[in-house]
């Protein structure tokens, strides 16, 4: 190649004007493309461009801080240099509803995604093994080519395709089934560990809304949560957060009390006024035994709990099998905080009551939430100021047909394609997800990184990062208006990466017998800019019907493994930097210290003080967790905050193949959980599986804490030296 | 009387300069290539960055400023020893004052270098001198590291001085004793002295003035090195004790490391007849006094901060007492107090050998206390949250085993090129009266007992 | 009159969901230290929310306090630094100069909080994460010591674009990034000078404590103590 | 120049050349006495002592102390920088970097006037023989070029031990 002059340069930026090659200092080996930009930016001068935060369900409105500056691209195959608008940082967008203005800390470490070292550049087609991870770099036409060939060839048996997504709501979802169903093609599949399946239907049986609640915090005079995060990572945290501030302090009037019910003390317990630690799964006949007493008292009669009430066994009757003594066996909590609580809880409205994690993921789940919703409804703190509403929303898009399990029990299908779901990592193994990946003659996955599930793949199809992209989010709860968010890409791309939509859509026109009838948008920009459909108009007081539905008994919850041979309750719970572990990825949140106990880039087992001493394990010990369907080791942290009978851990590390910074780090407490489903709607119940605990060794170092003490003064004084 | 050239005692003192055995080359290289070894430490340090060491997030500080500290504290032996010894006239002083003043020397240079090690950029230690280095502006005279600067660079040119002027009639008397090259270089460096009258008489002004000056100055700089932790809201640091706490520490160790020093000396260049057991006896019973005023400073510092029983300091305290370091502390208190006590107090005991023991176990026991002060502090500051830990890193190991062969090294080579005895002021301590005549019989019979 | 920065905590509705943390990390191009290193106490976290456990199981509650540099008026760190790196500024801060600083760390231990942290090596982003960092803020170099700065760019452009408006800085125009992210508004942020301002007033509430104020740093840092709930009288 | 000097082993000896030589009408400053020891117990070992030597010091001293106070408060007004809120000039700490350049000044001065006064370093003069460093000690009188020096010989040889040598000549 001759060497390029620099008046043929200019030369061929004129004629072409958007890329152009540009040989460094006489250095073949070593040569730099420099892209032509082709926006414009005043160098040093930030701009404001409008985002979603794509990092759970919430759906944020966030603003995006564009300045310019040198990135290295990979574009139409060739690796280069452009100066370009890059997003610096994300804050709250002031104007959302949701955010109003504030970021929780994952939506802080959003922007990591985009900048990850090892997220993908160009489309990758499998080169080893499956499950090995080799893959070799390809172009788009090729990468289409392959894709269209396998959907062509399942054209003629259409059900043979499938798409594993999240259950998430929103236009790209409604793209994706729209061409699942013009293909002829079953509906989706979804999957998400700490997926709100139980409540959504719960809410349908008490208040007819199959939707997540919103509360409003910030006019309660009386929170009662039971075992939601709802200020870390449960619903839609930073709005309950805001929220929540607003609670505190900032209004006038007496201070409002909050009531956390939960065995193991979460980010939210820590801000209670008063913590309960309660049993396991017995949340339910905990606010079952205090609308017992609420009745009793006369402080509200049984009607008021209206269709929640009569969803629940022996309502009517005053619930005589829940007296506050029957309860403290049940529940571990005295029968005199029992009353003094629901006297507090009816007398101190307006009064919300909670319920959310842990509690639903038992066999009792639905009982669980059906009960704190007949609560809410006696007191009569639905649809009121200071209570529990539904967010009006558009029709509510038609619910996954299949879930997961349901897929799985099925024959696996010819092609899966997977968008943003890493179930091989998030599913119990005993659900056994890769043998039935293994299965699938061929996958593409949509995803950015190579995780456990991806590295599966076939092809890999890398979409951009949201920062990249039109986003768009429509959150079910959250605010007491509907809110739909669309924004288009904050920047450009980096990588030879297209929008997933876009890839779908290419591909339904590239397909030999056209889908019918065709999907009417180009591109998904096109699909947004479309009208969408007309919110219906719904009353914010949810409408009471009277349909009747078998009233629902609480029963206490069934766990795996038998308490002899597995001594401990195994709790595992989203973790406030990691969440489910789809953000192990992302180093910032890697090195943030957990809340409660200050690890870093680690996992852990917590115990209580007294089991810990019992079984002579000391802070950073390593103990074997094994439940009946498989162990790990982990480092324990001793905590004051958990119960003598449980075992805690966080999700989110364990990853095998998940970039640099998560590969290979801790255990996977989701792994060993028992395949035991909530049984009305078959989501997993991740929190009724029973462990037994062994010490391995001394501590080996893998646990990193930030905090050097737990205490703030420590016993060191004179008289106790 | 015979005081000319039959008199071994020129002999004797010029001999190590004259002849070197292959044992003295072997040693060289040992403690050249471990030197070495510290050097390629360092700059591995510095090529890499300061974060090879051990010291961390809250403990900044660690084994280079106890290293720093301790070996300020050995100077002490030295000048101050000697200028004490030269003012009131003590006239056992004579052998011992040059081997105990080079020790400072040498000490000093070696401490010195510590803060530069420990900076996280080293390159840029001269910001400490007082010029104006970064947009005009002068260093921070509030700084206790500034202090520092002042304090060493007095002592430092303090003890050099002191060190140096009585070595010009020596020089003088190698000069007229050699020839060719070594003529010329002791010619040199003897200045042209002749020994006149007015001559020796300025000496003798100049050390005795010097030897008023440097005692103020010795204890300053190690007060001075006291208040780099004390004028820190670190617990157990911010103490008004620290300044002759650190003072009497010093000593103490300086004293130890000059017995272990003179010891060597005696047995390497066979000084037998100069080095007598008078003096170690001598040095023991200030080193058993040391040890008695150190007992005294760490109860009275432990008494108060368990009266007034404050919770950051208590931390720390039992931290030390019974916690994470117990077992450092008292091995410190072990090696500087019960062992010291145990043997000195006792004439039998008392004997040279005993003596180099206690003195090894007190450089031991006095490192561990700038540990002890230095760490246990920084690990537990009063948030407790951010409580941490320390343990040194391979690095900092080999920078600290370098700085003690540099030291054995530089007093060997030091032994090679001076007399290590004075030979002029071992001549005016003959003068009146014959030196202990009994000692030498005894040295002579290779026995060694304590004296009556 | 100049301005006085200063800072309240409202404990009261800090969650301890560490918003913040993250917040600051991106604003000011902390370095990520990895594993190895974080386990070796080089983790960087110029703002922690400090935990604390109070009582036992099953009666046991958690304290959160998020600590950063309290920007003292009589500030421990100042005076120890040999090279004036740490100083006072005209309006208040605690000032740390990067170019000034040679690596003593003594700052840090007399730092009575210990929120000062030192960079032990050359940080490092792995490409292409480096495009994440604010152009506003200078990345630091191995050996110097960093630490919360108030979001000084903030304030320093909040100020220059108040000036380009012709108009006043007004309460609320500067918000270190802390301030911004915390979903709960546990963090005020505002002109100590400024009487009408929400951080002055609030720093005389009578809630406000200082952070080991027997110290006697003054720091311009309020933490307003976490209230506990009382029963209201019922008629 | 011309010289005579004479080597003797014992001081009592060189008491008597030295009164000699007064005898025979040398001038004091014109005897030099050189040894490898100074000989305080002797008459002519406190030739030349003088106490001014100690004022020098003093003076050195205080020049140090001027300059400390000097350089620490111009400096710190010169670019005032408020650290841990003490005062621009801070007194208590400035009056460590006092204190020690006051002992510096001092113990400069001394060394100073040590080299000016005993005239070091400076070549070894003729009037000196080595073996003032085998510990004999020298007496000598120096005189210019042409001056006779017989009454010195005479004098010095009149003690009756000793050897008496001559320079240049």
């Amino acid at each position: 190649m001759t060497p390029m002059d620099r008046r043929r340069f200019f030369k061929i930026t004129a004629i072409t004007g958007t890329t152009a090659a540009l040989a460094s200092c006489g250095n073949p080996e070593n040569q730099i493309v420099r892209f032509i930009p082709d926006e414009e930016l005043t160098p040093g001068v930030a701009v404001w461009k409008p985002s979603v935060c794509p990092l759970c369900a919430a759906g944020c409105g966030v603003t995006a801080r564009v300045m310019d500056g040198d990135a290295e691209v990979f574009r139409s195959g060739q690796p280069g240099v452009t100066r370009m608008g890059l997003v610096r940082k994300l804050e709250g967008d002031p104007e959302h509803p949701l955010s109003k203005g504030r970021l929780c800390v994952r939506g802080q470490a959003a922007v990591q995604v985009t900048y990850h070292p090892d997220r993908l550049v160009a489309p990758q087609r499998r080169s080893g093994d499956r499950g090995s991870g080799q893959f070799t770099e390809i172009t788009w036409d090729e990468a289409l080519s392959v894709l269209v060939e396998r959907l062509d060839a399942t054209a003629a048996a259409p059900a043979q395709l499938a798409v594993l997504s999240r259950p998430r709501r929103g236009r790209r979802h409604e793209l994706v089934a729209e061409f699942l169903r013009r293909f002829g093609a079953p509906a989706p599949v979804s999957f998400e560990i700490f997926d709100d399946a139980v409540l959504r239907r719960a809410n349908d049986l008490s208040f007819g809304r199959h939707q997540l609640p919103t509360f409003d915090l910030a006019r309660t005079s009386y929170l009662l949560n039971f075992g939601a995060d709802l200020l870390g990572t449960w619903n839609s945290p930073l709005a309950h957060s805001v929220a929540y501030g607003a609670m505190r302090q900032g209004r006038g009037g007496s201070r409002p009390k909050f009531v956390q019910v939960e065995p193991r003390m979460s980010q939210t317990g820590a801000s209670a006024d008063e913590w309960l630690a309660v049993r396991p799964g017995t949340e339910g006949a905990l606010a079952l035994g205090l609308a017992h007493v609420v009745m009793k008292a006369g402080l509200r009669p049984a009607d008021g709990g209206g269709r929640a009430g009569a969803q629940i066994e022996g309502w009517s009757g005053g619930l005589p099998a829940f007296t506050p003594e029957a309860v403290e066996k049940e529940t571990g909590v005295s029968a005199e905080r029992i009353e003094r609580l629901a006297r507090e809880f009816a007398s101190y409205g307006p009064a919300v009551a909670v319920i959310g994690g842990a509690p639903l993921a038992q066999t009792n789940g639905l009982a669980q939430a059906l009960a704190v919703n007949a609560l809410n409804a006696l007191v009569g703190s639905v649809g009121v100021e200071g209570g529990v509403s539904f967010m009006p929303q558009g029709p509510v898009p038609a619910a996954p047909a299949r879930t997961l399990r349901e897929a799985l029990a099925a024959a696996p299908p010819q092609v899966l394609l997977l968008d943003d779901a890493n179930p091989v990592f998030a599913a119990p193994a005993a659900w056994k997800v890769r043998d039935w990946l293994r299965q699938v003659p061929f996958i593409a996955s949509f995803g950015s990184f190579i995780d456990e599930t991806s590295a599966l793949a076939d092809l890999i199809l890398p979409d951009h990062s949201f920062l990249e992209s039109w986003v768009e989010s429509a959150p079910e709860s959250g605010a007491a208006t509907a809110v739909a968010t669309v924004a288009g890409p904050a920047m450009r791309p980096l990588y030879d990466t297209r929008s997933m939509p876009d890839v779908l859509l290419d591909a339904g026109r590239r397909l030999k017998t056209p889908l019918a009838p065709a999907l009417p948008w180009q591109t998904f920009e096109e699909m947004l800019q479309a009208p969408a459909a007309e919110p219906a108009p719904v009353a914010a007081a949810p409408a009471r019907s009277t349909a009747a539905a078998a009233p629902t008994a609480w029963r206490a919850p069934e766990l795996d493994g038998s308490a002899g041979e597995y001594p401990f309750q195994f709790m595992p719970y989203p973790s406030q930097a990691l969440f489910d572990g789809s953000l192990a990825h992302l180093p910032w949140l890697q090195e943030l210290p957990d809340p409660l106990t200050t690890a870093m880039w680690s996992s852990w087992v917590e115990l209580n003080v007294r089991t810990a001493e019992t079984l002579g394990i000391a802070d950073g010990d390593v103990v074997e967790v094994a439940s009946a369907h498989g162990s790990l080791r982990a480092p324990v942290v001793i905590s004051p905050g958990i119960g003598p009978d449980a075992a805690a851990m966080p999700v989110g590390q364990g990853h095998e193949t998940f970039t640099r910074y998560a590969s290979g780090r801790g255990a996977n407490p989701l792994a060993i959980l028992a395949p035991v489903a909530e049984p009305s709607t078959g989501q997993l119940a991740w929190a009724a599986t029973r462990v037994k605990i062994t010490r391995i060794s001394g501590a080996d170092g893998s646990l990193i804490l930030f905090a050097g003490a737990t205490r703030e003064r420590p016993d060191h004084t004179r008289g106790r030296g | 009387m015979n005081r000319t050239r039959n008199n071994p005692l020129a002999d004797d003192l010029i001999r190590p300069l004259l002849h070197t055995s292959v044992w003295f080359y072997g040693a060289v290289l040992v403690l050249a290539t471990i030197v070495l070894c510290g050097a390629a430490a360092w700059a591995y340090q510095v090529w890499y960055g300061i974060g090879v060491a051990g010291i961390n997030w809250p403990v900044f500080w660690g084994f280079y400023l106890t290293n720093f500290v301790f070996w300020i504290g050995i100077s002490h032996a030295g000048t101050l020893i000697s200028a004490i010894l030269r003012l009131v006239n003590a006239r056992w002083r004579r052998p011992v004052t040059r081997c105990a003043e080079v020790i400072t020397v040498f000490a000093l240079m070696i401490g010195a270098t510590f803060p530069i090690i420990h900076l996280g950029k080293p390159w840029l230690f001269f910001w400490l001198a007082p010029y104006p280095s970064a947009r005009e502006i002068w260093p921070n005279f509030r700084s206790p590291l500034v202090w520092d600067f002042f304090a060493i660079n007095t002592y430092l040119t303090g003890s050099l001085l002191f060190l140096i002027l009585p070595m010009i009639p020596d020089f003088a008397v190698i000069r007229d004793r050699s020839s060719g090259l070594r003529r010329r270089i002791y010619g040199t460096l003897a200045l042209g002295w002749q020994g006149t009258t007015t001559q020796w008489h300025r000496l003798e002004a100049a050390m005795q003035i010097m030897a008023v000056a440097i005692i103020p100055v010795a204890v300053s700089v190690h007060t001075i090195v006291s208040f780099d932790f004390s004028m820190a809201h670190v617990p157990m640091w911010h103490s008004t004790i620290f300044g002759p706490y650190f003072v009497a520490g010093a000593i103490f160790s300086g004293i130890a490391a000059l017995i272990i020093a003179m010891a060597a000396l005696r047995r390497t260049l066979r000084l037998h007849a100069y080095l007598h057991p008078l003096h170690f006896d001598n040095l023991a019973k200030l080193l058993l006094l040391m040890s008695l005023l150190w007992g005294y400073f760490v109860f009275s510092e432990r008494l108060t901060v368990w009266y007034g029983n404050q919770p950051s300091e208590m931390a720390v305290f039992w931290a030390t007492q019974r916690g994470e370091y117990a077992s450092l502390y008292w091995t410190m208190v072990f090696c500087n107090f019960i062992i010291p006590v145990g043997i000195l107090s006792f004439r039998r005991l008392r004997t040279l050998p005993g003596i180099v023991l206690v003195s090894c176990g007190v450089l031991v026991g006095m490192w561990l206390e700038r540990f002890l002060i230095i760490v246990p502090g920084l690990a537990n500051k009063p948030l407790s949250y951010s409580w941490g830990t320390y343990s040194p890193q391979p690095t900092e190991i080999v920078i600290m085993v370098a700085t003690f062969a540099a030291m054995a090294l530089l007093y060997m080579l030091f032994s090679k090129v001076v007399p290590i005895i004075s030979i002029w002021e071992m001549k005016v301590g003959n003068q009146p009266h014959p030196a202990l005549p009994a000692d030498e019989e005894e040295e002579q019979q290779g026995l060694w007992r304590a004296r009556p | 009159m100049a301005h006085r920065w200063g800072m309240v905590v409202d404990l009261d509705k800090c969650t301890g969901c560490e918003a913040c943390v993250t917040a600051c990390h991106a604003e000011n191009n902390i370095p990520t230290a990895g594993a190895t290193e974080a386990g070796r106490g080089r983790a960087m976290h110029w703002l922690r929310v400090e935990r604390y456990w109070e009582g036992d199981f099953p009666d046991v509650k958690v304290k959160f306090k998020p600590v950063m540099c309290q920007h003292c008026d009589n500030a421990p760190c100042e005076a120890v630094c040999p090279t004036y790196a740490s100083h006072q500024t005209d309006e208040g801060l605690n000032a740390q100069v990067y170019n000034r600083c040679i690596g003593t760390r003594y700052c840090a231990n007399a730092c009575s909080y210990n929120v000062r942290f030192f960079n032990f090596f050359n940080p490092q982003w792995e490409k292409p994460l480096q495009l994440q960092l604010n152009p506003d803020v200078s990345v630091r170099e191995v050996g110097v010591m960093e630490k919360c700065t108030f979001c000084v760019q903030r304030i320093k452009s909040g100020k220059s674009a108040a000036k380009a408006d012709g108009r006043e800085l007004k309460d609320g125009d500067i918000q270190p990034a802390c301030v911004q992210s915390c979903p709960a508004g546990a963090i005020i942020f505002g002109d100590l000078n400024d009487h009408e301002s929400r951080a002055a007033r609030l720093t005389h509430s009578p809630r406000g404590t200082k952070l080991l104020e027997d110290e006697g740093t003054e720091p311009k840092v309020t933490y307003l103590q976490r209230q506990s709930w009382n029963e209201p009288d019922t008629q | 120049m011309n010289a005579v000097y004479a080597l003797y082993d014992n001081p009592a000896a060189v008491q008597r050349a030295v009164d000699g030589l007064r005898a025979a009408g040398v001038a004091d400053a014109d005897i030099q006495i050189m040894s490898s020891e100074p000989f305080e117990e002797y008459e002519f070992g406190h030739k030349d002592s003088a106490s001014w030597i100690h004022w020098i010091a003093g003076l050195g001293g205080i020049t140090g102390l001027t300059a400390a106070y000097l350089l620490t408060s111009l400096t710190q007004q010169a670019w005032p920088l408020r650290t841990s809120g003490m005062p621009i000039v801070a007194p208590w700490p400035n009056l460590i970097v006092i204190f020690e350049m006051t002992m510096l000044g001092a113990i400069l001065a001394t060394v100073l006037t040590l080299f000016v006064s005993a005239k070091l370093p400076r070549r070894l003069p003729p009037l000196y023989d080595t073996e003032v460093s085998d510990g004999y000690i020298l007496v000598g009188v120096q005189r210019t070029s042409g001056q006779p020096l017989g009454d010195v010989t005479a004098a010095l040889e009149a003690v009756g031990e000793g050897r008496v040598k001559h320079v240049g000549r």
